[in-house]
């Protein structure tokens, strides 16, 4: 019962796990912020892998539009983390002056 | 024949990247490091392109893979270059 | 038994993805942490390409690795001190987090397998097959996108809009880098052009195959990202009350042309018969500057005007 | 004939592109654009009263390969409580940025969030529902942050950190629901659920992702610190309708979509969180210093009284016990909504003149701004749950729900909760009243005072009055079995 679609469904799941794992444990914001783009695509691999119809069926294309919505969102919550970052820390060294 | 040549073309490709890839790992600083990447990866892709091409029997598809590795060509000499120069100001500085 | 080479293949990608997602987190160092998360996103979009979903490879390349990457190590050229292990967190005392996690992936896989072995569904496949000739393009995931999700799209757009605002409310610019030697201002200026029409090319293309507005927005924010790299301050966006203008194009094609949909046939986004090609690609157009204007902003990292007077010293652009 | 589905989104939207483009009349715009917002929703909340719910297929397609949104009279009441303490707020923010290029960077933001809470209560697609998380979330980091200080962005980059993991965890639920089911328009999905793993595990990963952000204890950490250092209009808007939406959405999955799927047990697991909830969340709030970490505790509790409704509503069959245990629900999130709002813009005023907000020194406020210490009194009022606010029905009516399915404990955890809450806002009021010149009057103009005194108002009297209707209103049928 092995399929392309399951192997990829299940590695996306441990990508979730992993990344779910980082994000609240890692030490730095910047590791954080790269555990949640671990996780996000992980559940982007079990979308793509659900779409998935073996290599003579077309794909469900649904998936694969969601995941896009996806990919875009992820990059504007990165770099809004990374630039609260960088302000808080400005902030954090004008207060040791 | 076309198939035979076809995909000779494409194991040397990847063999020259296997190379490279092991120079990458094992060579002992930067720069040699480099010169193996480069120098391998830019004829494993060449070598890639071409076999492909042949594969394919298209010359739209054969213009498109030489373009690729035209482009990949630049931005590797140029990222290789941009890195050397970086590590060998690292030293000067050091 | 024969293994089915394609399964094999599968199951390489498998391992070779979660060695490096694993390898990306687990590393002290987070510069090799982000490098690898790079290779990561290269390697996710050879897997999308795989499981045969060619716009979201462009995408992740793009977006995923591409725009992702550059964001994460200018944030460690800002802070330096960001590549040192530790710092405060929660050492030793999260290990019943790491098995809380796997527990939950194992619960997830167990679902997963009964849906996937036991239940198939083919979703939504045949109703967007059934659909797509009504929907103006011929690319079934832009038909999707633009046409019977495009609310999607559109609140999509908003989140964009949002991220943007909050880093430009949030403070400053980053300094801008030292003008490029002559090795990369040769290659900026053969690459320029070719990334502008790139992106026309796949913004024209996403109505009948892979491409559309994400990829081409992206790709003209990665132009302006080399811009910025090569030493120009403002990446070659144009000044503040145009950009605010590119900024809420996307938003606001939608907008107008959803409202004529509602006052002409009653629901919102809803195209005339005939014109839907048509106003898909002057959405997308629209689309593609605002996510173009804001990724480039997103890289630039706040206000212009504020940029510190004396750039700092910084050993990122050679030459 | 247009339906007014797609209004109470698109109004401040376009009102947010606006403020953006013509930063000098945001403000005007902003109003201007909430007051045609309030229109929508009343008529919005008419046409329900009328036809029971609404739907509005997106671009004409069938819900399911479309998106559809949908309205019922839950929905529909949110959707006017958001009005109308967003135009309050509005009101009042319009007067308490002084800083220009703050309140230029301010209103398309603030735009933009309410844009988001109105897509989140009429999304009738699970998808879609992700989108809308995430566009509230950003914004409303973003304007937690708004405050400037460190102690601010700290607070909201763990609530963005927290906010996105919350986001994932639903977005995995729902690719479950999506790769077991193939649908995500919830009408669709409602009658295919069946009580399965995937249901199960889907189930629980949405409602962990909902939970961190309608922050239920244990998952509440980040919200005091983010509720008190954000600016005073955007802690009454992130209290009062933010958390409120997210606790909306698990009140759509659990009671609507997945109800063949919840079991008692599960509804007693939140019911008793939200007990811990109520105990906690008003011990802290005793024992805060500042009036806005005491109000963003006062939240915490809050939020839990309404999941003690959770175990009642599942344990109870379909009829008019239920239909009225679940209006008593909706009054007690309305009241807290109204109530927490103009507590939130009070302390605002508060912290404005006395020039800090420590309860302890606040002495003389009650002689210095008697109607702000009036809105501040009623609040509490409203959050005790005395008569004639719509707390106290709402509590009479979940005790005696508890009396009739003989479920004790929730008696002895509203009596302690609401001793508590009599205790902190007596101690507010008792500093409040006392002597000293905590609070200085300056310029105070009536846009300052009164939008926290008109919600406060609407929390006691409004709703302690017109809550019969309400409860009309709700028993009418749910919005998902309604077909377009």
């Amino acid at each position: 019962m092995l399929s392309s679609s399951l192997i990829f469904a299940l590695t996306g799941v441990a990508l979730f796990a992993l990344g779910l794992r980082g994000a609240l444990l890692h030490p730095a914001l910047l590791g954080r912020v790269l555990a949640i783009n671990v996780s996000g695509a992980g559940v982007f691999m079990l979308l793509v892998a659900l779409a998935y119809r073996g290599p003579a069926g077309n794909p469900d294309p649904l998936p694969h539009a969601l995941v896009l919505t996806g990919i875009v969102v992820a990059v504007s919550a990165t770099a809004l983390a990374l630039a609260m970052g960088r302000r808080l820390r400005q902030l954090e060294e004008q207060a040791d002056d | 024949m076309n198939d035979v040549i076809g995909l000779s073309l494409v194991f040397i490709g990847v063999g020259f990247f296997l190379a490279g890839s092991i120079g990458l790992l094992r060579l002992p600083d930067l720069l040699s490091r480099l010169h193996a990447l480069t120098k391998a990866d830019n004829l494993g892709l060449g070598l890639l392109a071409l076999g492909l091409g042949i594969l394919a029997g298209d010359w739209l598809i054969g213009l498109k893979l030489f373009l690729i590795w035209l482009l990949v060509m630049g931005a590797g000499a140029a990222a290789a270059h941009l890195i050397a120069g970086q590590a060998l100001r690292r030293e000067d500085s050091r | 038994m024969i293994i089915d080479a394609w399964l094999l293949l599968d199951l390489i990608l498998a391992l070779l993805v979660l060695a490096l997602g694993w390898a990306s987190l687990a590393s002290p160092d987070l510069k090799r942490g982000v490098t690898l998360f790079i290779a990561f996103g290269m390697l996710l979009a050879l897997i999308w390409a795989r499981l045969r979903a060619p716009d979201l490879a462009l995408a992740e390349a793009v977006i995923g690795a591409g725009l992702t990457g550059a964001l994460l190590l200018s944030a460690l050229r800002d802070d330096p001190g960001l590549e040192r292990p530790g710092g405060p967190g929660r050492d030793g005392s999260g290990w019943w987090l790491g098995l809380l996690t796997l527990a939950l992936a194992g619960v997830m896989g167990w679902a997963l397998t009964h849906a996937l072995v036991w239940h198939p569904n083919s979703g939504q496949a045949q109703a967007i097959a059934a659909a797509l000739p009504e929907s103006g393009v011929s690319n079934p995931v832009t038909a999707v996108l633009l046409n019977f999700r495009a609310y999607d799209t559109f609140l999509e757009l908003a989140v964009l809009l949002v991220a943007v605002l909050g880093i430009l409310a949030l403070g400053p610019a980053r300094p801008a880098y030292r003008p490029a030697g002559p090795v990369l201002a040769g290659l900026s200026r053969w690459l320029l052009p070719l990334l502008v029409v790139t992106a026309g090319y796949l913004l024209w293309v996403g109505a009948h195959a892979p491409g559309g507005a994400f990829q081409a927005g992206a790709l003209l924010a990665a132009a302006a990202v080399l811009l910025r790299l090569a030493g120009q301050a403002d990446a070659g966006l144009p000044g503040p009350a145009a950009r605010r203008w590119l900024l809420v194009a996307g938003v606001a094609a939608f907008i107008a042309v959803g409202l004529a949909g509602l006052l002409g046939s009653g629901a919102f986004l809803q195209y005339p018969a005939g014109w839907a090609g048509s106003l898909i690609l002057l959405i997308e157009s629209a689309a593609t500057l605002s996510i173009a204007v804001t990724l480039a902003l997103a890289f630039i990292g706040g206000r212009q005007s504020e940029i510190p007077v004396s750039p700092v010293e910084k050993e990122s652009t050679p030459c | 004939m247009t339906d007014p589905l797609v209004w109470p989104v698109l109004l401040p939207l376009i009102a947010a592109l606006f403020a953006l483009v013509w930063p000098r009349r945001a403000a005007a715009i902003a109003v201007t654009g909430m007051a045609a917002t309030l229109a929508a929703s009343v008529w919005l909340l008419w046409r329900v009263a009328e036809q029971g719910s609404l739907v509005h297929a997106l671009g004409g397609w069938q819900p399911g390969l479309g998106i559809a949104l949908r309205a019922d009279a839950l929905a529909a009441l949110l959707l006017l409580m958001s009005t109308l303490v967003g135009f309050a707020t509005t009101w009042y923010a319009n007067g308490y940025f002084t800083d220009t290029a703050l309140r230029e960077r301010f209103w398309p933001l603030w735009l933009l969030l309410i844009t988001a809470l109105h897509a989140l209560l009429l999304s009738g697609d699970l998808f879609n529902l992700y989108v809308t998380l995430e566009l509230m979330g950003l914004s409303a980091v973003v304007l937690a942050a708004l405050g400037g200080g460190a102690e601010a962005l700290r607070a909201a980059l763990r609530y963005l950190v927290l906010g996105l993991i919350g986001s994932l965890a639903f977005l995995a639920g729902v690719a479950l629901i999506y790769g077991r089911y193939g649908v995500l328009d919830m009408a669709a999905l409602a009658p295919l659920l069946q009580p399965e793993p995937t249901a199960w595990t889907a189930l629980a990963l949405m409602s962990v992702g909902i939970l961190i952000k309608s922050a239920l204890f244990p998952l509440h950490f980040w919200l005091p610190p983010a509720h008190a250092n954000a600016p005073a209009p955007v802690s009454a808007l992130l209290s009062a309708l933010v958390v409120k939406a997210a606790f909306y959405l698990l009140l759509r999955l659990w009671l609507d979509l997945f109800q063949p799927v919840v079991t008692q047990n599960a509804a007693w697991l939140l019911g008793w969180l939200g007990a811990a909830a109520v105990i906690w969340g008003s011990w802290q709030a005793l024992r805060a210093e500042r009036l806005k970490l005491m109000a963003a505790y006062s939240t915490v509790a809050q939020i839990g009284y309404l999941f003690l409704f959770f175990p009642l509503l599942t344990a109870l069959p379909e009829g008019p016990a239920r239909d009225t245990a679940f209006g008593a629900l909706v009054l007690l999130a309305l009241t807290h909504g109204f109530a927490k709002s103009g507590l939130f813009l009070a302390a605002g005023v508060v912290q404005r003149q006395a020039g800090h907000d420590r309860i302890a020194e606040l002495g003389g406020t009650a002689r210095n701004l008697p109607l702000t210490t009036f809105a501040l009194a009623l609040a509490g009022v409203a959050l005790i749950g005395l008569p004639p606010s719509g707390g106290f029905l709402a509590k009479w009516q979940l005790m005696s729900t508890a009396v009739q399915l003989q479920f004790w404990p929730w008696l002895l955890v509203l009596g302690t909760g609401s001793l508590l809450a009599a205790a902190y806002v007596f101690r507010l009021l008792s500093h409040a009243f006392g002597a000293g010149d905590g609070a200085q009057r300056k310029l105070t103009s009536p846009g300052t005072e009164l939008p926290a005194l008109l919600l406060v108002l609407c929390a006691t009297l409004v709703l302690g009055l017109g809550a019969a209707p309400l409860w009309d209103l709700l028993s009418a049928p749910p919005a998902l079995e309604v077909s377009p």
